[in-house]
Formats: C-alpha cells, structure tokens, sequence
C-alpha cells in the first residue's frame, strides 16, 4: 500500500510541475502535503507526520493570501505564456533541461556508496534514551536531549527568518490598530461551528505539548497548532489588535530562556544535583517551544495579512 | 462482535463506493457536491462505528468516537461552505460549463 | 485488512476527478474527500496494531484539511467580491 | 547497489522539482520547487531502512528490530519548520519585487532591472 501513496505522491508533483494556473498549482499543493504526510505516518513517523500535517495549512494559507491579496487579479490572467500553435513547433528547447536532469539522475544513482545501513547508534539510543533523557517518545528525548544543539539552532533559524520577514515588509501601525471591519461573506452556520471548534483546537494542541514527551507530539506540532487556532480567530473576526511589536520581543526573551535552559540542565548537568524527576526538564522546554513557535507563526501569519491595508 | 463490525464496514465500503459513482455521473456541480458531501460523510462514520465494535468497549473506541463526533460536525460544514463560495461567485447551476470570469481569469 | 486495498482504489477515481474538474470548487471538493478517506486508512492502521496514540494524527488530520479547505474558499469569495467593485 | 526502491521514489522526486525549478517561468513555481525539493529530502531519511509492518519508536523499551530509526526523525521536525520559514521569507521577498517593478516572472524582472 505504501507504494500506491507513493506514486500518488509523484503524481501529484508531476502535476503541480505541468500546471500553468497558480490558483489550481495551490490546491494541487494542499493535496501534496497532505498525501506526503501520510506517507511519513506510513513510514512509522507519527511526529514528523503531525508536523507535516500542521505545517501544510501554513503554507498553503501563505501561497494563498500572497497570491490573492497581494497580487489580486493580475496575475490570475497568465503567469505562463500559453501553451499555444506556436509553443509546440517550439518543442526542442524543453530537451536539454530534460536531458540535462535525467543525466544528474542516472549520475545520482550510480554514485551511492555500497554499505548497508549502520543501526548502531539505532540501538545505543532506543536502548539508553530511557536512562539519560527520560519519557517514553525517543524523538523527543532525541532532539531534547542528545541533539539539543540542532534543537536550539533551528529555533534561532526561525527567529532569523521572522526577523528578514519583518524587515522587508513595510506595514502601518495606526491602521492595524483600528481594527478594519470584515469583508469576508461569512455564513452564520460557519462562524457558529468554527467557534464551537476552536476551543478544541486550542486545547488540541496544548494536549499535544503536555503529552509530548509520551506520544507523539511535542512543542513544534503543538505550537502550529495553537498557531491555527489564531488563522481561525481571523477567519470568524477579521481583525488585526495583535500586538506585533510586543509578540515579537516576547519572542527573543522565549529564545534566551530555551538556551539557557538548556544550557543549565544539559550541558552543566543540573538534575543530577537537584531531586526533580526527570521529566520536568522536558515538560517545560516543550512549553518554551511551543509558544516560541506559536508567536513566530503568529507574527509572520499576521504580516501576511496586514502587508496590503496600509 | 468481530463479524458485525466487518458487516458494517463493508456497509459503510459500500456507501463511499455509491460516492464514487455519484461524482462521476452527474455533469451538474450542485448535484455532485450534494451527493457526495452526504454520502461520503455517512460512509465514514459508519466504518468508524464498524472499528470501534470490533475494539468493544474500550480507551480507543472512546477517541474513535469522539473523532466521529469531529467528523459530524466538521465535514458537512466544509462542503456547505465550498457550495456557498462556488454560488455566491457566480456559479449558476443551470450552467454545464465553468463560467466566464472562470476561464478568462484563469481559475 | 480489505480497506488497505479498497480506499486506495477510491483515492485514485478522485485524483482523476481532481484533474478533469472543470472548476475550483470540483478540486476542492476533491480535498475535502480525499482527506476524509486518508482518515480512515489512518484509523485502520491504528486498528491493526492496537496502538491508541495514533488517533491523535487522525485527529489533527482531519482538523487541519478542514482548516485549509474553508481558507480557500473563503478567500474565493472574497476575490469575486473585490472584482465587482 | 543497495538502493531499494523506495528510496529510488523520493531521489525521483527531487529531480522532478529540480526540473521544475530550472525550467519555471514565473517566480511563485520556482518557490512551490522548493519546497517540492525539501519534501523529497525529508522523504529520503525517512525511508531509509523501510521494512514492511515497521513500528513508531515510541514506548518504554522498544523492540530493535520492528522499530523506525528515531534519529532521522528528530532531525526532520526541525527541518520542517525551518522549511515553513524558508517559504515565507521567499514570499515576502516576492511581494517587494512585485511592489517595486511589477514583475510576476523571471524575464519580465531580468528586463526591468536591465533598464
């Protein structure tokens, strides 16, 4: 069965590749996410599939409100020349980009190495991750314990990124403020479900950092989460009275603490000296994490939205 | 119980399968939304009930049916926004082809 | 498990219903049933190794394709609504 | 080789959104690649060491032998999300350049810069 997922999978590439209308490219790449997520599940990667899962709608919310708000209608018309009487005499210039990729695949191929994969360091972790770390998920014990190097540089990767993001978009603060009235056509059927569903987003993904170091789960899936629960809270108010500037600064201050926690209980050894079981140390960075993610989707979800209405 | 919850699994099978012909008999877009929004949802939930009779009474067919609940309440929203948003932008039903706006915008 | 064979079959008729729709709503109905059914290939395979944890990707899943769906449309909508002015 | 044909499928994969990204036109498919492109990396560690019926690595003392490597996927969260940020700083990126010359593709954009 994995097979059939995986061929839909490059289907679905093949399609979004060929595709000349952006709006539909859109929607062909919601469907790719999702299927790729499956795939993860299908892999034995629940948490990687959760992430997947959540990040999809970031994504695709983005591509959407840059080509709706931002571009409106002027790009709908054609952003490929199209493929017309005259494009098909034209054939030949579509070989060598053909020729020259199919090179570098059969390249690729015939340059692995020969050896078996190593499950050495497999067997060290799942063995010992129990004893060193704590919890029972042994990726979360992974990228909390063993690999919190990799753990603290993503997050300042993503405060770089939010950082540029804000940098490069002007945006007025008076008219964020007043907080511009909807202009969605909204169904009163929709507004009454989606505020009985966002609640239970909300607790979602809170159940999902608290329980992050026991199933699948943990501070980046459960932030994205939370982080819904705000593209939820603008489908139903359309408002802006997000405090950018302040989110923002809570953001870096969220930094510091992750890294000098981590630095207090990894690399200094603290729990070794005090009597706290050792799954605090992983509750309270999942927290830490969670609402450093949280507050970086929110901000750049937020930019997003009010770049236009300056 | 083990044979019950395959029998109504295969019931609920059989319902997504009446959903696949529905969306490709009708040339009408209304008619396939409608169609298929009900039977696809009702097709779910009853091979959702179907896994929880064979777990009996137990911690996963209390999450099963609370993501049943998710699921009555979610997917037919999602299909009555879809055909509000396609009728409220002038997607007449009476129309076998897309509208205008839809091919000179390149939708 | 016949399902595993079963709802593969239906996912492939609504990827080629995605690609021949005439319209957006067709593909995006085509979204909204496309994750209904990768629902319960997921609950199936949880069934089948009576592991309980599982349930919360189906969960977040469903939740999250619902989100992206009404995104969408929503902002359908309103394109139409700024091009009659 | 040892390759075995699950891999092949996402090394196939990434040379697909390489095809795409040298041959696109328009600016926002060169971006849709991208993350074509990531998706397939992730896929690529993942699959690697796929055994039919694998298990989550997840519980007090799992089995060695049924049970998916964990390390590849504590790597892959984090790649994730930093992909999430990769889009979003390209997009914005996009919308300056479309504020400042009114280019939606790569030629038109060449073109304006040239004068």
């Amino acid at each position: 069965m994995i097979y059939a997922f995986l061929t839909l999978w490059i289907v679905g590439a093949l399609l979004i590749i060929r595709e000349s209308k952006i709006i539909r490219m859109i929607i062909y790449l919601g469907i790719f996410s999702l299927i790729s997520s499956v795939c993860f599940y299908m892999f034995g990667a629940p948490d990687v599939a959760i992430a997947e899962a959540a990040i999809s709608v970031f994504s695709t919310v983005f591509f959407i409100v840059c080509f709706e708000k931002h571009f409106g209608l002027a790009v709908g018309v054609s952003d490929v020349t199209p493929e017309s009487a005259e494009n098909r005499t034209n054939l030949k210039k579509y070989i060598p980009p053909v020729v020259f990729t199919i090179f570098l695949f059969v390249l690729f191929i015939f340059f692995i190495p020969e050896n078996p994969a190593n499950s050495y360091l497999k067997d060290q972790y799942l063995s010992l991750f129990s004893r060193d770390v704590g919890g029972e998920n042994s990726v979360t014990s992974i990228y909390l314990g063993y690999r919190v190097y990799d753990t603290l540089f993503e997050a300042l990767m993503l405060l770089v990124g939010i950082v540029s993001v804000t940098h490069l978009s002007r945006y007025c603060e008076t008219s964020v403020k007043e907080g511009k009235p909807s202009d969605i056509n909204r169904a009163d059927i929709a507004v009454f479900t989606i505020r009985v569903i966002c609640p239970v987003m909300l607790l979602f993904g809170i159940y999902l950092i608290l329980n992050g170091h026991i199933s699948p789960g943990g501070g980046f899936q459960g932030g994205a989460a939370i982080a819904s629960f705000f593209v939820c809270r603008y489908m139903i108010y359309d408002i802006y009275d997000i405090p950018i500037e302040r989110i923002i600064m809570v953001e870096k201050i969220i930094y510091v603490v992750v890294v000098l926690l981590a630095v207090l209980f990894i690399f200094i050894g603290l729990h070794s000296f005090l009597p706290l079981p050792q799954s605090v140390y992983l509750i309270t960075m999942n927290l830490l994490i969670g609402a450093k993610v949280t507050c970086g989707l929110i901000i750049i979800f937020y930019r997003f939205i009010a770049f236009e209405r300056r | 119980m083990q044979i019950a919850g395959n029998i109504i699994i295969i019931i609920g099978i059989i319902f997504m399968f009446f959903g696949v012909i529905g969306i490709y008999k009708f040339k009408n877009f209304y008619s396939r939304i409608l169609i298929s929004g009900q039977i696809d949802t009702v097709g779910a939930l009853t091979v959702i009930i179907g896994i929880a009779v064979k777990h009996g009474i137990s911690f996963f067919s209390l999450k099963l049916l609370l993501l049943a609940g998710i699921i009555l309440l979610l997917n037919p929203l999602a299909t009555h926004i879809t055909a509000r948003s396609a009728r409220l932008s002038g997607y007449l039903a009476q129309e076998q082809e897309p509208p205008p706006h839809d091919k000179k915008d390149g939708v | 498990m016949y399902i595993f064979w079963i709802i593969p079959v239906f996912l492939i008729l609504y990827i080629i219903r995605i690609i021949i729709g005439p319209s957006v709503w067709d593909r995006l109905l085509g979204m909204n049933l496309v994750a209904t059914k990768v629902v319960i290939i997921i609950i199936a395979f949880a069934s089948l190794y009576e592991l309980t944890y599982l349930l919360d990707f189906a969960i977040v899943y469903e939740i999250f394709g619902f989100i992206s769906t009404i995104f969408i449309s929503l902002f359908l909508m309103e394109r139409k609504k700024g091009g009659k002015k | 080789m040892v390759f075995d044909i699950i891999e092949i499928f996402s090394v196939l994969m990434f040379f697909i959104s390489f095809y795409g990204l040298i041959t696109s036109k328009s600016i926002i498919k060169s971006v849709v690649s991208i993350l074509l492109m990531e998706s397939a990396v992730i896929m690529f560690f993942l699959s690697i060491g796929y055994t039919s019926g694998i298990m989550p690595p997840i519980g007090q003392n799992p089995e060695t032998e049924t049970v998916a490597d964990p390390l590849p996927q504590a790597l892959m969260i984090t790649a994730i999300i930093i992909g999430v940020a990769v889009v979003a700083v390209n997009l914005i990126m996009l919308i300056s350049l479309y504020r400042q010359c009114k280019a939606k593709d790569w030629d038109a954009a060449k073109k304006k810069s040239m004068e």
